[in-house]
């Protein structure tokens, strides 16, 4: 029964998708991309994986659309026709997707106890997070300690994304004419005249942020984790923005503090696990930040995934921040 | 459950495209609230209280887009007010 | 239930396909980048249905859950942190469109490349 | 027992209303009435499901979680909603028009 499920939400996940390729408006395909993540998220969820289905909620639905229109307000939202090499292009693609298929032949089915993937190291992670780190979460314990050097890459990754935004639009646009270097010339007033939405969303903003922290600190027993957690924060700083206008939210959480947010949690992450070598462990062996092994797993885990929360709200921030500042030229 | 109005999502008009996807939204939670349900984990209504959450968020900034589109250039929007 | 063994891996393929499609085909390039999440999430998608395992639960131990099979939790771990990623480099590129509609005043990869052999 | 009963009763007349609001959603003739039809959906199916839902799960942490749910959904739905429909009636649609050509136009 949950296996058709499955199947129907994927069919509408076909059809969306070939909806928001063959629309020429960028702007409803955009809405559809929101709607696809939803389904995405959903089969996530049927799929056993709570925590990737709240990361694909948190990113997905929210911040992906917010940060592609805000892309679309500054570059125009209509897409021209050319009918240059379609047909090329289709069959390239209708011969690819031939061979992929093809390919899945040799696939095991799904679901199947046997697989391959189910043999390796999956069952040790699974079998060891009890006794050694003894968190329920084993994808935080995968995530945030047996395998930390990826999660790590992965911080610097995001934070590397961050920085190159806001070195893209820390330029000074060179133009002939217009005045140099306003930066932020339209003072967006935000969603100030719709009253209901306004004060809703005033009400909810605590509420957000709440439990974006529960998301953080529950990430051990529940799905969550600092990935999560940041975009909910992000989101909800976001909100405010849109509500009360983009001079406002800067007030609030200044652009240097932001940058301060995005290095100060990458920094956290490494200081870690420095500190776990200057203790006489390896790199990002959280066993000797106390004296129980297990306390000191709790302990690491639980600095890591703020750094990572920390890192990622900032990054998030102020890419929203980049592209709200900008004005169409 | 009756998540065949998936079909709505295909309707004429940008707005409607908006008002789908909210629509979209509310059954995406009430979906997960009852799958959880039905796995017999009810720790994973987290997932669905974030949605609710933050579907509200994506729909308020089309909201703005749709604003600063109305107020900015009226080139575009060949039916202004 | 034999033949819906492999559909996943099928939805897989189309879903990669379209955003193929729209990364080549397409030139306007705002396009192109859904095109890329798209395939992203084909990806994503096939990462966590290789994850799934017949009758398990969702990786996070409980007392009082009857079944003791869980899913893979490491096909999780990695497209949890590449959806983080994902959207990263999702916005560095649109940063760059951004940028190149200031410079060139079009996003149409024709229109650029018609500016470039100016 | 009776409980059980309640609870089935419910999410089944809760399904019904969600579909009902997704067939007007598809059926009604303009964006306003449609935004009506979608409401059912945000108000009507949500509390029916999710008090159905809410018998299942007892006095648990679980149930004060969906009240939390159901809270938010109470809060965000309509006013999404409200805001939609003022949205359009900014961009210039008229309440009385029959949409039908309304994407061309914008295009």
């Amino acid at each position: 029964m949950i296996v058709l499920f499955g199947v129907f939400l994927l069919t509408l996940m076909v059809i969306t998708a070939l909806a928001i390729v063959r629309t020429q408006h960028l702007f409803v395909a955009v809405i559809l991309t929101g709607i696809f993540s939803l389904l995405m998220a959903a089969n996530f969820f049927l799929l056993d994986a709570a925590d990737v289905a709240l990361t694909e909620a948190a990113i997905g639905a929210g911040i992906s659309t917010v940060l592609f229109l805000g892309a679309l307000a500054l570059t125009g939202e209509h897409e021209r026709v050319s009918s240059s090499n379609r047909l090329l292009a289709l069959s390239v693609v209708a011969v690819t997707t031939l061979i992929v298929i093809y390919a899945t032949f040799d696939k095991p089915h799904f679901g199947d106890p046997l697989a391959p993937v189910h043999q390796h190291v999956a069952p040790w992670y699974l079998e060891r997070t009890p006794e050694v780190i003894d968190i329920p979460n084993v994808v935080t314990a995968v995530l945030a300690s047996f395998r930390g050097y990826d999660t790590l890459g992965e911080v610097f990754v995001v934070f590397t994304a961050g920085i190159g935004v806001l070195f893209l639009f820390g330029a000074r646009p060179r133009r002939k004419s217009g005045s140099p270097g306003i930066k932020v010339a339209e003072p967006g007033q935000g969603l100030r005249h719709y009253l209901i939405p306004r004060v809703v969303g005033r009400l909810l903003i605590p509420f957000i942020l709440l439990f974006g922290l529960y998301v953080q600190f529950h990430g051990d027993y529940g799905p969550g984790g600092g990935f999560q957690a940041g975009a909910i924060v992000a989101a909800a700083f976001i909100l405010y923005a849109l509500l009360e206008g983009e001079a406002q939210a800067l007030r609030v959480l200044p652009q240097r503090l932001l940058t301060g947010l995005i290095a100060g949690g990458a920094l956290l992450y490494g200081a870690v696990g420095v500190a776990g070598m200057l203790l006489g462990g390896n790199f990002l062996d959280y066993s000797v930040l106390a004296a129980d092994p297990i306390t000191g797993q709790h302990i690491g885990i639980l600095l890591i995934e703020a750094g990572v929360g920390i890192a990622v709200t900032g990054v998030l921030l102020s890419v929203f921040h980049a592209f709200a500042g900008r004005r169409r030229r | 459950m009756a998540l065949a109005l998936g079909r709505a999502l295909l309707g004429p008009s940008v707005y409607d495209r908006v008002l789908a996807a909210n629509m979209f939204g509310t059954k995406t939670v009430l979906l997960l609230s009852v799958i959880a349900f039905l796995y017999g984990r009810p720790d994973f209504l987290d997932l669905a209280l974030a949605y609710a959450l933050i579907n509200f968020i994506g729909v308020l900034a089309v909201l703005e887009f749709i604003r600063r589109r109305a107020s900015n250039d009226t080139a575009i929007n060949g039916i202004d007010p | 239930m034999e033949l819906l063994g492999l559909y996943h891996y099928w939805v897989f393929a189309v879903l990669l396909m379209i955003g193929f499609y729209a990364v080549i085909a397409k030139p306007n390039l705002i396009k192109k980048l859904i095109g890329l999440s798209i395939f992203q999430s084909a990806v994503f998608l096939l990462y966590i249905t290789m994850g799934k395992v017949d009758g398990g639960t969702a990786p996070i131990l409980q007392a009082g859950i009857e079944s003791p099979v869980f899913s893979n939790p490491l096909p999780q771990v990695l497209i949890l942190t590449a959806i983080v990623v994902g959207i990263s480099t999702t916005a560095l590129g649109l940063g760059i469109v951004i940028r190149i509609k200031e410079e060139y005043g079009s996003i149409d990869e024709h229109d650029i490349q018609e500016v470039d052999r100016r | 027992m009776l409980l059980d009963i309640a609870s089935w009763a419910l999410l089944s007349i809760g399904g019904i209303f969600v579909f009902i609001g997704g067939v007007g959603a598809l059926r009604m003739p303009n964006l306003y009435t449609r935004i009506h039809a979608a409401s059912l959906t945000d108000t009507m199916g949500a509390v029916l499901i999710i008090v159905g839902i809410m018998l299942q799960a007892g006095v648990s942490l679980a149930a004060v979680k969906l009240a939390a749910i159901l809270l938010f959904l109470l809060l965000t739905s309509p006013t999404a909603s409200n805001a939609l429909a003022s949205a359009a009636l900014l961009a210039g649609l008229r309440p009385g028009d029959t949409v039908a050509t309304h994407e061309e136009q914008s295009e």
